[in-house]
């Protein structure tokens, strides 16, 4: 490997807000090797990945793609000199088809649709992916949608080739696949980074690997000096991750809540589950088995005009929420997933989101809402949760770290004790410290009583947090097992086939 | 590929020799349609009274007289002369129809076009906007065979009758009132609140009130253009009060409707006190019942009552006349100008045209 | 490294410190700027009557642009606020011209205004259609509707006599009655942004809609409130136009002047038109700094056309300043939002 | 498709009207010419809100225009031409503006157009009150009566240039590079820049172009109005922004038409020349108006959400089948009773192979067979233990045939037809055909190459299982049963023609031991036809076996002068009687998900061999279904059957009984001597 490396990045910085989302970063990448990029979720792999695309600028430091020293103003900078990047979450576009998708960026100043479609067809099955290129893409599931962002990454012809997370939600044959074309195109020589948080896939394909923790590069070896364990200890800095808080009580007898063959197509098919208080469930499965959206339909998040058929019982009581309000004032809280999008109010403080959170759980509105209340149950919920600010009535949301920011749009959601309480990753994008405290803050709600699900996709956290689990695959749930005797290969090995 | 060249050479051609630009001919079109009747070139001239009354009838029969306003629900100046025209129209045994454009000048230009084209009138009777505007519309009209009136606003292109108010003779002579009173007062200065620039009404009016300033040695110190808005009128004339102050006495605004809201701008002007009492008088033009009842509640000092019914009745005139003497639409034009006097609160209730109430 | 960070946290930049501001402030400091520069350039300017005409006339504008603050705080808009003025009034006059006593048309006016209200924030609120679209066409309705509907003419005037005529042309304590009714409002609208729930609320559900949504928060309830004040408040604004002007005609456009005055005021006020963001001074300053441009345009005798250039470029510099200090996420930008 | 509900309600709705509404001819015409005026705007408005804006400033944008074009030609002289190029380059200047605003400084479309529907409206005003009193002689230039009143072959100016505009604008909407962009930014802002689409650039682009049709629109309206005021194309926006509305195109942007946005300009003219002919207030527009605009701004909404999964379910259509009498296979002692003859052929490739549909053997004795992941195996012979990936073509390879050059051809779903060199290279033989004339579907592409032989003279027949559905979606097919298959010849040049169109899913091709025919199998009509390829029949299909027992697959020539073939599915009473009742497939479509479907039983392994004239020989079963659970293909090479599944994990090969063993190499094309080259020797 003495040859000049595609890319070589130096002493690259990346700021959001309070953090360094990448810091220092020195990483490169040879012509004809698959470099596999490994980190925890929030571990700065993506911000990275957007860095090298163009997606995002970086504060410092130098990067060389093919011996030049480049800034990217724009991702058409970047795909211009030669990288293509296979996004996790798909760039395509929902209201054009999948032809127009493939070719879209090197199109013809004139198209005609015919031979497009055909060309477009040969592209993908050439992948076996068995896609109409004449869909809309708005029609295709999730996992289609990435086949197409694949085909069309390995179409694009690049001297670069980024995939990030590209087998987050696609079938095991599906992956041999990605894997035949990935080795296909590095024999053309083309550069790949694969970024991914599955360690089997990484010693699977990579040449080298880069495990980055926290915005730093831990080490970069060529893969076969590694093993599972050495990546693990590189990715979470110590040899155990999650300290498993024991239960305090044990479940009730009565499930609180039971999920009955609650269809909602496409994404959650005969979906069934029973939640008991004190207990706390942990629902694993990839993403796109239909666990997040279970939970919204519980929560009367989602629209439910179409909903397929099934039950769902609270406390033995069929119920049936249109809005999330009437969930919430049954007592039943769901803790979203995407913070950023649904999760807090970012130009209010601490205690305004608090509040907020504070009057919306009561039954009836109250009429007056004064600064002195706001500032009473503010105070409250920021002792309990220990969130850290200086100035909690001044401190805008946006303004906090990751972690402060979860311990908040929990304390929003749990000012008036819930029954059921939802938490959909719970850790997502929160710093290792603050980890261990939402676990303690979630174990303390079962223990008091309170029936508690996790959705979570990172199996560790699971197996730390849940007294029981369960696997969600293609809508459905396909396994259960007790904490004691769950490991992290058999709830994959439920989740995948 | 040859096949294609030849093919869209053959194409072009065929869609340029194709194109005709459909400019009307200068000469005007045939005379109206009178059917059968007789009645064309003007009454003999001896003849039976018993006779003329069938000619004059037979002539009259079935024609379609549409009458096009600015605006007609509530609006007393054009229901006024509506009025009269039904009224006549209907016991010649015409049709008479009344398309309310609703102030609305893509409307009205549309509803002609359509009575043109589906040639549903015999004689159209316009309330015309604009001096522009309904040009092409009265070329195309008198081109197709139909007689054109034109009431009160006049057009750039002529119809074949216009009749309506001598403008600026009555502008000359509300400031004649004006230059009066302000001469009792010791003060000289007036201000105009005007509707736009393109309105015939407007440009006539501003005419006659400069050209009887200067005689009268007043000095118009501001113009404004209220686009006959209620609001933008009382607006305009508190902060002309509030510019002008003490030196300012008359307002003159050209229609009643507007003048009222200056009026009660004034008014209120005095009850706050920052103006003398009776110091600025508002001078308008046209007197319906509301008007009539601004003066007497000293809103409008003076204005000047031209009569409305007498447009109304003179456009069914002109109208008879036209069908009566059957030249060519567009061949001959003429106008005619009604009477007017200068009211205020004491000889309104004398005038016979002042206070209409539009009925 | 941490040089780096501290460099970043500490860099303030215009924007920032502008965005820091509430615009209010910096509102007011335009309004002070304009009070000098037009006191030496424009006689009758800086009188006490002058300003007292500029006061009154901003007085409908004044409770047309809370109207309009109370949805806009709340991410929506609603552009059919013109058109309800207008309708209060004509419907208030025909009625009375149909011989039903004054309070009884007044009622029945407010009654058009609430089942506006409750018609708007049934369509944004429950069936989801775009504010924009949905009060568009509501407006464009009750105007087309009324006209059709109810009214007999096209021009009427409010009888002397009237107590709504009082409403324009007397005076409480000293203040114009108008004046005085604006001041009301937003004394009312200042509690009910900070001191109850349903303010709270509002501006929680500009802020993040989905936040809102997913916390469990009475969204529709809240923002067909919203609607509702802003129409019944927008009749209102009608009453005191008509009482000013003490006749009501029957044309108008679905971008009426007064909703482009309110809506001005709103933006230039600070009322972020990405919502949660805005205070009650803003509003009220915006109301006199457009007040006040209007009166020197006419003091120095501009034609309406130019008024109406200078005004659009107003609202202009106000939108691209809203642009600046408050960017929209391009990367999600639709039509759908404003 | 997706705008089929809204745009079939505005029509209903036109059509209503002009029923209850004594329109006549004129209006008709009176119609057009608004319709082409404001029409222009609709356009413009169409493509800004594909590209993700509003624009309400169009209507003082032609207002200002109109007024331009009249100064610039009445008080400035200037020659009409001139005037002509100029109106959309002034709209086109306007529009600049909103574009910078909204494409540079980013403020928000609606706002910023509302803002500068006033300022551009003051300006008109202004340009009225410098200018209108000069404006009032009559023109001289013949253009301008051209544009207003004259026509181009019969149609009227204004008319023909709109239809012009409108479909250029099409075009480049759809199929332009700038139209894709335009769409991409409209739909998803960060997926197009992504793409590398320069946003600023597209929706720049977007408000120049609405722009510059204001203007040229203005032009037409001065044409044909010849008003010199501020009020031209005051509220068009309203009527404009309904009619796009009703037109379908979509509010959150990314989905629009220009010719619906035409369309609903039509609509919507006609509803206003209805109310000027009934003589109604003008109120009674602005509220039928506003009621429309919010009727389908709702269905927008509401319909948006479902539109995709609603065409999808209306694209699939079953068809009635009348079927014929079954026989029962389980009677015993019949020619057709199941056996056990299959179930002991020894296995090759277990395990490595995954669903081999056909396979092909070499001079050598080397085994050839497609797997659904799109790799080509090859197990060398004569023992066939050892394979490796030969070839890969991606798609599902299918049907095999040796060309006459002796290289593999092999019909591979969703790729057409691969030609496999004896080097390991594939090449393409062909994808696509002639679209069919009239035809809304574009059938242009090989979609479902199925099976193919090669005829005497090196012409390929090519059965396509489908025209419409994909390989992958062959249970679509099955369920929908309609006639969307078809035969194609790939001629020796290359070049491709359909021989045979609408054929119930055709899928084994086999070229007659005489090489003057190719049968044909149709799966879902269970029966063979012939179809002659020379001689007096030419051209003409007949019947060879009809009414089978089960669903037809791969047909093979057999060494004595007969034919293999293979069932894929068998018939049932239950299945056959679905097939009657296509309204209960749908049904099952609608309701249940793909794999629980009710298709015929397709775990079968059943083969026959049957004679040129249509007499079956022989059945051979696997009834336990353990080894051979599908077997979809036969062939037979020298004393051996070879049996391929495509859902099998092997392949089989079976010694023939002696009796059936004849003296034709069953590879050869028939009535051709070519010497075959064999892979295995090529390659040494």
């Amino acid at each position: 490997m003495d040859t000049v490396p595609v890319l070589q990045l130096t002493g690259i910085s990346k700021i959001y807000g309070q953090d360094y989302a990448v810091r220092g970063v020195d990483f490169e990448v040879q012509a004809g090797e698959v470099h596999a990029l490994l980190g925890e979720n929030g571990a700065g792999k993506s911000t990275l990945a957007k860095i090298i695309a163009g997606v995002t600028k970086h504060d410092q430091g130098t990067l060389l793609f093919d011996g030049v020293s480049r800034i990217y103003s724009a991702p058409v900078e970047a795909s211009a000199a030669g990288v293509t990047m296979v996004y996790q979450e798909t760039s395509l576009v929902e209201t054009m088809t999948v032809a127009q998708n493939l070719f879209l960026g090197n199109e013809k100043l004139f198209n005609r649709m015919s031979p497009l479609n055909i060309a477009a067809r040969g592209l993908l099955v050439a992948h076996n992916f068995h896609i109409r290129p004449e869909a809309v893409v708005g029609s295709l599931g999730a996992a289609q949608k990435q086949m197409v962002e694949i085909a069309r990454g390995i179409h694009r012809q690049a001297k670069l080739l980024i995939l990030d997370e590209p087998t987050a939600s696609v079938t095991p044959e599906e992956k041999v696949q990605l894997f035949l074309s990935m080795e296909q195109a590095k024999q053309r020589g083309v550069a790949i980074i694969f970024i991914t948080h599955n360690l089997e896939e990484a010693l699977a394909i990579s040449d080298r690997v880069t495990v980055l923790r926290d915005g730093v590069v831990q080490a970069t070896r060529p893969t076969a000096e590694l093993d599972r364990e050495s990546i693990v200890r590189m990715m979470v800095g110590r040899d155990v991750e999650y300290m498993r808080h024991p239960a305090g009580r044990g479940a009730a007898p009565i499930p609180s809540l039971e999920v009955d063959n609650v269809t909602l197509l496409p994404m959650v098919r005969n979906m069934s589950f029973s939640v008991y208080a004190g207990q706390i469930l942990g629902i694993a499965g990839l993403v796109g088995a239909g666990r997040s959206e279970v939970a919204m339909i519980v929560a009367g998040i989602s629209k439910r005009r179409r909903l397929g058929g099934g039950q769902i019982r609270l406390d033995g009581r069929p119920i049936r929420y249109r809005t999330p309000r009437q969930a919430r004032r049954d007592g039943i809280v769901y803790v979203t997933e995407d913070r950023k999008a649904s999760g807090f109010f970012s130009h209010m403080s601490i205690v305004e989101n608090i509040h907020l959170g504070h009057i919306s759980a009561q039954s009836r509105l109250p009429v007056l809402a004064t600064p002195r209340e706001r500032r009473t149950v503010g105070k409250r919920f920021v002792e309990r949760f220990a969130i850290r600010t200086l100035n909690p009535a001044k401190a805008k949301l946006v303004e906090l770290s990751g972690g402060n920011q979860q311990k908040v749009v929990l304390a929003k959601g749990l000012t008036v004790r819930p029954n059921v309480v939802i938490i959909d990753e719970p850790t997502r994008g929160v710093d290792v410290g603050a980890i261990a405290e939402i676990h303690a803050i979630i174990r303390g709600l079962a223990d008091d009583g309170v029936a508690v699900v996790v959705i979570s996709s990172y199996l560790p956290e699971i197996l730390a947090l849940s007294d029981r689990v369960i696997v969600a695959r293609n809508g459905s749930i396909v396994a259960e097992f007790d904490a004691n005797d769950a490991n992290e290969e058999s709830i994959m090995f439920a989740a995948v086939h | 590929m040859k096949i294609k060249t030849v093919a869209m050479i053959a194409l072009l051609a065929l869609v340029l020799t194709g194109c005709t630009s459909g400019r009307p001919d200068a000469a005007p079109g045939n005379a109206a349609a009178g059917g059968t009747v007789s009645l064309t070139g003007g009454v003999p001239e001896v003849v039976q009274p018993l006779e003329v009354r069938q000619l004059v009838h037979d002539t009259m029969k079935d024609k379609r007289i549409a009458f096009i306003p600015l605006l007609y629900k509530g609006y007393k100046i054009t229901t006024e002369w509506g009025v009269q025209l039904q009224r006549g129209f209907e016991s010649l045994g015409s049709t008479f129809t009344v398309y309310d454009s609703n102030f609305d000048t893509d409307q009205m230009v549309r509803i002609i076009d359509d009575l043109i084209k589906s040639k549903k009138a015999d004689a159209l009777i316009l309330h015309n906007p604009d001096l522009n505007v309904l040009t092409q519309q009265i070329k195309e009209a008198q081109a197709a065979g139909i007689y054109v009136v034109v009431l009160n606003m006049t057009s750039n292109q002529s119809g074949d009758v216009f009749i309506g108010a001598d403008l600026v003779s009555m502008a000359e002579e509300i400031t004649n009132k004006a230059a009066v009173d302000c001469k009792a007062d010791g003060k000289n200065q007036i201000a105009l609140i005007n509707g736009p620039a393109t309105d015939p009404w407007n440009v006539l009016y501003e005419e006659g009130v400069k050209t009887a300033a200067e005689e009268q040695g007043l000095e118009i110190v501001d113009t404004t253009d209220s686009k006959w808005q209620a609001d933008l009128a009382s607006q305009q004339a508190a902060t002309m009060i509030e510019r002008h102050g003490a030196d300012l006495c008359a307002l003159m605004v050209p229609w009643d409707v507007v003048a009222l809201p200056a009026g009660n701008a004034v008014k209120t002007a005095e009850d706050e006190g920052r103006v003398a009492k009776d110091q600025v008088g508002v001078y308008a033009i046209d007197s319906s019942s509301d008007g009539c009842e601004g003066i007497s509640d000293g809103l409008i000092r003076a204005s000047i009552a031209y009569d409305q019914s007498g447009i109304g009745t003179g456009a069914l005139l002109a109208v008879q006349q036209l069908f009566e003497l059957g030249n060519a639409p567009g061949s001959q034009r003429s106008v005619a100008y009604v009477p007017y006097v200068v009211i205020d609160k004491t000889n309104m209730s004398q005038v016979t045209f002042a206070c209409y109430f539009g009925s | 490294m941490t040089a780096l960070l501290e460099r970043r946290l500490t860099r303030t930049t215009v924007r920032s410190r502008l965005e820091a501001l509430d615009q209010g402030t910096l509102v007011i400091g335009l309004i002070v700027a304009m009070l000098i520069l037009g006191g030496l350039t424009t006689q009758g300017f800086l009188t006490t009557g002058n300003l007292s005409v500029v006061l009154r006339f901003s007085a409908a504008i004044g409770v047309v642009a809370i109207a309009q603050a109370f949805v806009v705080l709340g991410r929506g808009v609603d552009l059919s606020v013109g058109a309800m003025a207008l309708v209060a009034g004509q419907v208030t006059l025909e009625l009375m011209s149909r011989g039903w006593s004054e309070l009884a048309a007044v009622g029945a006016a407010l009654g058009v205004a609430l089942i506006l209200g409750l018609v708007n924030g049934f369509l944004v609120a429950v069936v989801g259609v775009p504010a924009l679209l949905a009060t568009l066409g509501t407006g464009q309705l009750l105007l087309g509707g009324i006209k059709v509907g109810l009214l007999q003419s096209n021009l009427y005037s409010v009888a002397p006599d009237a107590f709504l005529r009082r409403l324009g042309m007397g005076s409480v304590l000293g203040i114009p009655t108008a004046v005085f009714c604006l001041l009301v409002v937003i004394a009312l609208s200042w509690f009910c942004w900070s001191y109850t729930s349903f303010g709270r609320l509002i501006r929680a559900i500009g802020d993040n809609p989905d936040t809102a949504w997913q916390m469990g928060g009475p969204m529709r309830r809240v923002q067909i409130g919203s609607y509702l004040i802003a129409a019944l408040l927008s009749a209102f604004a009608g009453f005191l136009i008509m009482a000013r002007e003490g006749s009501v005609t029957t044309t108008g456009a679905a971008f009426s002047p007064l909703l482009f005055a309110a809506l001005t005021a709103v933006v230039i006020g600070g009322v972020s038109l990405s919502g949660g963001r805005g205070s009650l001074l803003g509003v009220a300053a915006g109301t006199i700094f457009i007040s006040l441009i209007v009166n020197l345009l006419t003091l120095n005798s501009l034609s309406p056309a130019l008024q109406d250039l200078a005004n659009a470029l107003t609202l202009v510099v106000a939108i691209v300043l809203d642009a600046w200090l408050h960017p929209r996420d391009e990367e999600t930008a639709k039509s759908g939002d404003l | 498709m997706e705008a089929a509900v809204p745009l079939s309600l505005a029509m209903i709705l036109s059509v209503a009207i002009v029923v209850m509404v004594p329109l006549g001819i004129n209006d008709g015409g009176s119609i057009l010419e608004e319709v082409a005026t404001k029409g222009l705007l609709a356009i413009g408005l169409t493509v800004v809100l594909v590209a993700g804006g509003i624009d309400l400033s169009i209507g003082s944008i032609l207002g200002v225009t109109a007024l331009s074009t009249l100064i610039l030609d009445r008080v400035y002289g200037v020659p009409m031409l001139l005037v002509v190029v100029l109106a959309p380059v002034i709209g086109a200047a306007f529009g600049a503006i909103n574009g910078f605003l909204i494409a540079k400084i980013k403020t928000r479309p609606f706002i910023t157009t509302l803002v500068t529907l006033i300022a551009f409206r003051g300006v008109a005003k202004w340009l009225e009150e410098t200018y209108s009193s000069r404006l009032v002689v009559p023109s001289t230039s013949d253009i301008w009566y051209f544009l207003g009143q004259g026509t181009i072959v019969g149609i009227p100016t204004p008319t023909a240039l709109f239809i012009i505009i409108l479909v250029i604008a099409h075009l480049s909407l759809t199929r332009s590079r700038w139209g894709w962009h335009l769409t991409s930014v409209g739909s998803d802002r960060r997926s197009a820049r992504r793409n590398g689409i320069n946003v600023e650039r597209s929706v720049f682009s977007a408000y120049i172009l609405s722009g510059a049709l204001a203007g040229f629109a203005g032009l037409l309206a001065s044409a044909r109005f010849g008003r010199a005021d501020s009020g031209v194309g005051l509220g068009f926006e309203i009527i404009v922004l309904t009619a796009v509305v009703l037109g379908g195109v979509s509010l959150s942007g990314g989905r629009g038409s220009v010719i619906r946005a035409a369309v609903g300009m039509f609509v919507v003219t006609i509803i206003q020349q209805a109310t000027i002919v009934l003589r109604m207030d003008n109120g009674y527009f602005a509220t039928l108006l506003a009621i429309v605009l919010l009727f389908f701004a709702v269905l927008d909404l509401k319909w948006g959400t479902y539109r995709e999964r609603f065409a999808a379910k209306l694209s699939l259509d079953p068809g009635m089948t009348a079927v014929g009498p079954l026989i029962d296979v389980t009677v015993l002692d019949t020619l057709w009773t199941v056996n056990g003859r299959l179930t002991d052929a020894p296995p090759i490739g277990l395990g490595l192979i995954e669903g081999a549909e056909d396979c092909a053997i070499d001079d050598g004795g080397h085994l050839y067979c497609g797997d659904r992941r799109g790799w080509i195996w090859r197990f060398e012979g004569p023992d066939h233990a050892e394979g490796k990936v030969f070839a890969r073509t991606g798609g599902l390879p299918l049907g095999h045939a040796w060309d006459l050059n002796g290289n593999l051809l092999v019909a591979v779903g969703g790729m057409g037809v691969q030609r496999i060199l004896a080097d390991g290279t594939t090449e393409l033989v062909a994808n696509q055909v002639k679209r069919s004339r009239f035809s809304l579907h574009d059938d242009s592409a090989i979609r479902f190459a199925d099976d193919l032989d090669v005829a005497p003279d090196g012409s390929i027949y090519v059965s396509e299982f489908s025209s419409r559905t994909s390989a992958a979606e062959y249970m679509l097919e099955f369920v929908e049963c309609r006639p969307n298959g078809r035969l194609i010849r790939i001629n020796p040049d290359g070049s491709t023609e359909v021989v045979i169109k609408n054929y119930v899913s055709p899928n084994g091709v086999c070229t007659s031991h005489d090489g003057q025919s190719i049968l044909v199998a149709s799966t879902g009509l269970f029966r063979v036809d012939r179809l002659w390829i020379s001689g007096p029949k030419k051209g003409q299909l007949e019947p060879v076996l009809e009414d089978l027992p089960g669903y037809p697959d791969n047909m093979n020539r057999a060494s004595d002068g007969n034919y293999w073939m293979s069932f894929v599915a068998m018939r049932t009473p239950v299945s056959d009687l679905l097939m009657k009742y296509p309204a209960m497939r749908r049904r099952m479509t609608k309701e249940l998900p793909v794999d629980e479907w009710f298709v015929p039983q397709l775990n079968v392994s059943c083969v026959l061999k049957f004679t040129d004239s249509g007499q079956v020989l022989k059945v051979l079963w696997d009834e336990t279904l353990e080894n051979y659970p599908m077997v979809t293909s036969i062939n037979e090479h020298e004393g051996s059957l070879y049996l391929s599944g495509v859902q099998n994990n092997r392949l089989g090969r079976l010694e023939l009984d002696p009796e059936d063993r004849g003296s034709i190499d069953t590879r050869r094309v028939p009535m051709t001597q070519q010497a075959r080259t064999s892979f295995s020797e090529a390659e040494k």
